[in-house]
């Protein structure tokens, strides 16, 4: 890069944007290992999605605009201010986790003062929530984009489809992101669908549509960034997919090899946006080699740290259980 | 003070409650210019216009997850499903969002709606199988929520203003029956009935019966019925299924010795039975007679055809037989 | 028309069509006048959509073919062979009414001999049925086509969606209508959603799409005999939208003067499909006016007969309410 | 005869039936390559292709809808919900259609399907709020579904052979703990266990306990606790929830005159109210002891974390203490 600037990055933000993706990645390996070590019943991973999650996340505005993500989506809640402490006191279901205080599985994220929204497990629920949430910012005369995302298999149901509609009625901010990493669990896209992308399916709704190689970070950075442009000048929503791979099985439940050969495994890890990144980076010569080392041994610290740290934290109490059902208490 | 139907008020909730506050909006399918295809918003869309009187999609799954986007995000939605009936296409996000998200969050965020449904039927309503669905054991069975189905106007006017302030997703139902056909003296202004309590319509000392919504008229007029035949019933009005009231419905068990559990809906698994159930734990010692109910059969509905709807709706003279027998046991 | 086949169809075929085409409307209108009349307490019409729905039959073959309807096909199920008694036995909810023995609403045609499907109030589930029998009969080796219909508004639902992608992941011999009226009940399309035609839909599912003005009866034929061809030659489903009037409220408890304007109204009639269809026959040589009045003749008494007749027949029993709740019944 | 596991029943009762009927398909998320993410289908698209064995587009309402489809024109599905709280995206296709069909085209069609679904959860499980719910009291309410939930291996085969045979849908509830806790010797070759019929486990004559699924486990140890403590408990399986075994429901009542009916789910209008309400009116002359239910509490969910697992699912100990209890009274 002769310049310092990339579509107005500077060689700090495409720092920055390394350093989050490298953090989401070390905080998902730890908790994988966590896992394999039987320190904690389960993990599921954004290995291999983190690249496209700071790309489009990056376009947005933390403190404004607010994500409704689903449970990949690691790099993304990073982006919007969650600290690996945070992280890693809901991946211990700590009662002082900010996500739901040990109630919900890890990656559930959940965080009001960061803007990030509650989710749950029945997957593509959430975009209707952000129709919903637009509505309102467009209602009370804000000025956000609402940030969604699923997976290309949970882009069957018909919940999407209803949410892609909404949005097309109301030319909504929101920013629908589909992370298209082939398969859902063992289900190829072959069989999810009869197209070859998602984001066909937008003209359908009245929406713009887009894929992006979820490799090319600046790339899908720039799609991001024209997404949320669009939404913030009131011309409504964008459906924006990314193709990522999935480097890990789909959670650690899962076994790949039941349903992916060796080879198509092997193949993957060519895909790994981590190391793209880094090394287009120093070609653009934005780093060497010895900061790349130094961000990773400060990001590893910061994960072994955040990681101490939560394992310490109090466990949720037995009464835990009942606090908190309803906002407004019923006394009878 | 003037008299009102049980759907001018409805009508007069929202108007009112909308009036209150601006981030009172409503949503639903023909809610709009149609008023509603019940009447029960006519003239909203002229007052508050088309940003927060909403003619939706067709799709109620968008109805109930645009209005919990809403109301995460500032908004106090008003949705309608046109008929409970046609509510299940949007069941999940009742069932696994609204009542889950206040409590999955740890209490960081809250969802202030209202889900409002017509519900369902009996002689005369011609509904069938698809317009006649009494759909409370679903909603009520899902914690987190609270679901409320008033019989009088009053009520409804009071709990509507109620829910829609609440800061927790409540399902309130409507009787069809009841829209035209109950009127009562009401208040013009603003007043609250609060989400919770039963209420005792009417004492006696041989028999209790508990219903809401438009059984509990046919109740009242059961036991109307009954005490002319030298049985006089205690009438409670269980005007708000969840949470229910066990206090007021375990004394008035307590008080009587008999109790008679009456719903428009399928008997087995309906709410009822959670009600018999209580009563038969709590009030077990003082109880003279088998904890019975009377409920619509376990077929898939109300019948189109005269007889069928008959057949299947229990009503004032079902109900007095019943009693009676009990009341003799 | 110079000789007697236009689209390998006779001019038995197009007198045919037309009788077909009458008798709905007629059926319909004296369903409407006996509910004014206080003989009924509901009915919901299919005038101005009878054209097209004949139109399209018209391309399945009745015996072999199987239709899940909505309730305005009413042109459709007398193709498929319900006989205007069946018809009006359903209307008077008579115990021997096929659909349901006075069970459901009238207007919810099912009829197993004549391949007529069951279908519920709730609006597009039958849109899956469909797709679900499709795969049977692929899976049974059948040379059958299934068609399935809604209104544009049903289009708004989810599961329509799934339909559709179903169908595209299996190539399933399906024929999807939307009959579109451009209203749902009081809703404009135009917040139903932000495009003009559903059936730009078709192409996220990899299915072919194509919208045909239902007026043109021929249009409609031709649209509707490529996509049963398609789908009989093994190349899956197709999603074929015909623009609609609708004459009427959208029931009888319907007042479309809530929400329509008088010139709108009036509008409308100039699109009967009934009207133009005699005429453009009328045009083509292939009837005359005297033939026109003899046909309308013989429609009103078969109407007339099929009413008396009806009106006739048994109610059904307190007892019938409790039968045939299971195929398989238990005994405890 | 063999010892086989829970989940091993379940294939094998699908493998034998698919081999035995071609009609019979298996549809869902993972079912296929994947074997089923609890395993329940492995090996069998490799046995019988996967025109047979579907791996589905990741969309319940479609699995639940298309599943309809098929069993409407001459083939028998059996449709897996991953796991049952995904269930709900489908619910309207079974609320609206499954039950119905029969019934509203008044014999004209039938629905013979089966819907599997894997449920509940427990220490141990770690399913939190969304992959550890019991949902029978939303499938055994809607009328013309039948409703199993198996608690051994045996009854598992021998219920799913029949619930594929059967001309109706039935709702196949397999409880996640169950999978590869429980163990027992059965049948190599065919036999059916009919829907219906529940089943007494134990006799004894202080008291009677109701379950299934994994509670009738729990009960089965809580009963050998209480045995040693003086107190000899009835456990009635009550592996059919639709439609009710009534008659041995209610003799078993009568026999001890104290009861407990215990299930997983959340307490209020849970399955279990159901079974109370009919012993609170059918046995009422022969009880001593109020009827009482022990089941989870009204909060939306199993919690993640192990203490709030433990503390909301029931089990022996605190059976044993409810039932000591009433025991006493
Ligand atoms: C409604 C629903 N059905 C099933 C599941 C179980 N499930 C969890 S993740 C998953 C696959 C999701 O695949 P995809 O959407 O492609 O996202 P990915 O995990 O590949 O990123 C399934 C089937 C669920 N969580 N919710
Ligand atoms: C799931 C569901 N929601 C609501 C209704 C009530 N309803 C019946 S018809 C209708 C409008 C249908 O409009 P459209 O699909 O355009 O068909 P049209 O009647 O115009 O032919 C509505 C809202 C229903 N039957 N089902
Ligand atoms: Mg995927
Ligand atoms: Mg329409």
């Amino acid at each position: 890069m002769a310049d310092d600037r990339r579509m107005g990055l500077t060689k700090e933000d495409l720092k920055e944007m390394y350093r989050l993706m490298l953090l989401a990645r070390r905080l998902d390996e730890r908790q994988w290992q966590l896992n394999r070590m039987g320190q904690a019943p389960f993990a599921i991973g954004c290995r291999g999605h983190e690249g496209a999650q700071i790309g489009i996340s990056w376009a947005l505005k933390p403190g404004r605009d607010i994500v409704l993500p689903y449970y990949r989506d690691l790099g993304v809640v990073l982006r919007m201010g969650m600290t690996p402490k945070e992280v890693m006191l809901d991946f211990f279901a700590k009662a002082e986790g900010p996500s739901s205080g040990g109630r919900q599985m890890p990656s559930h994220y959940s965080h009001p003062q960061k803007g990030i929204v509650t989710q749950s497990s029945t997957v593509a629920t959430q975009t209707l929530h952000a129709a919903g949430m637009a509505y309102a910012a467009q209602q009370l005369k804000e000025d956000r984009v609402f940030y969604t995302s699923i997976g290309e298999g949970s882009a069957s149901q018909g919940e999407f489809h209803e949410a892609l509609n909404w949005a097309g009625v109301y030319k909504l901010p929101v920013l629908f992101v589909v992370q298209n990493n082939q398969y859902a669990i063992s289900v190829p896209a072959s069989k999810q669908m009869a197209v070859d992308r998602v984001s066909v399916r937008a003209a359908g709704f009245g929406l713009a549509g887009v894929t992006v190689d979820g490799l090319k970070i600046l790339d899908v950075y720039e799609a991001a960034k024209e997404a949320v442009e669009r939404a913030r000048r009131g011309e409504g929503a964008t459906l924006l997919e990314v193709m990522v791979p999935r480097l890990t099985g789909h959670s650690t439940d899962d076994d790949p090899r039941t349903y992916m050969t060796q080879e198509e495994m092997e193949a993957l890890k060519h895909r790994d946006p981590v190391g793209h990144f880094a090394s287009f980076l120093k070609e653009q010569g934005v780093v060497g080699d010895d900061e790349l080392a130094a961000i990773d041994q400060e990001v590893r610290k910061e994960v072994d740290q955040a990681t101490d740290e939560a394992q310490k934290a109090a466990d949720p109490r037995p009464e835990d259980l009942y606090t908190r059902l309803y906002a407004t208490p019923i006394e009878l | 003070m003037a008299e009102k139907f049980y759907v001018d008020a409805v009508r007069e909730a929202m108007a009112e409650e909308m009036a209150r506050d601006e981030r009172v909006v409503l949503l639903g399918e023909d809610v709009g210019k149609r008023g509603g295809v019940f009447r029960a918003s006519v003239d909203l869309l002229d007052q508050f216009g088309e940003r927060r009187v909403i003619d939706t999609p067709l799709a109620e799954a968008s109805i109930a997850g645009v209005a919990i986007g809403m109301a995460l995000h500032g908004l106090r939605p008003i949705a309608e499903m046109q008929f409970a009936d046609f509510s299940f296409p949007g069941f999940n996000q009742v069932q696994s969002e609204a009542g889950r998200i206040h409590y999955r969050s740890n209490g960081g965020w809250k969802v202030p709606m209202v889900l409002r449904m017509p519900y369902g039927g009996g002689p005369g309503v011609h509904g069938a199988l698809y317009h006649s669905q009494s759909v409370e054991a679903f909603y009520a069975h899902i914690p987190g929520l609270k679901v409320v189905a008033p019989a009088f106007p009053y009520d409804v006017k009071g709990l509507l203003k109620a829910a829609i302030r609440d800061d927790d997703p409540v399902v309130f139902l409507e009787h069809k029956k009841c829209y035209r056909a109950i009127k009562q003296e009401i208040p013009d202004g603003d007043y609250l009935v609060p989400i919770g309590p039963a209420e005792v319509r009417r004492e006696g000392r041989h028999i209790t019966l508990y219903a809401y919504g438009n059984m509990l008229h046919e109740s009242l007029k059961a036991a109307e019925e009954l005490s002319r035949q030298g049985i006089e019933a205690t009438v409670v009005d269980v005007r708000t299924l969840k949470p229910l009231d066990k206090k007021t419905i375990v004394e008035a068990a307590k008080a009587t010795g008999r109790v008679l559990v009456v719903y428009e809906d399928n008997l087995t698994y309906g709410a009822g039975a959670e009600i018999a159930a209580i009563i038969a734990d709590e009030a077990f010692m003082h109880l003279d007679a088998p904890v019975r109910r009377l409920a619509g059969p376990d077929v898939p509905g109300i019948g189109y055809a005269s007889v069928l709807e008959k057949e299947f709706t229990p009503d004032a003279a079902k109900i007095a037989a019943a009693a009676r027998e009990l009341a003799e046991f």
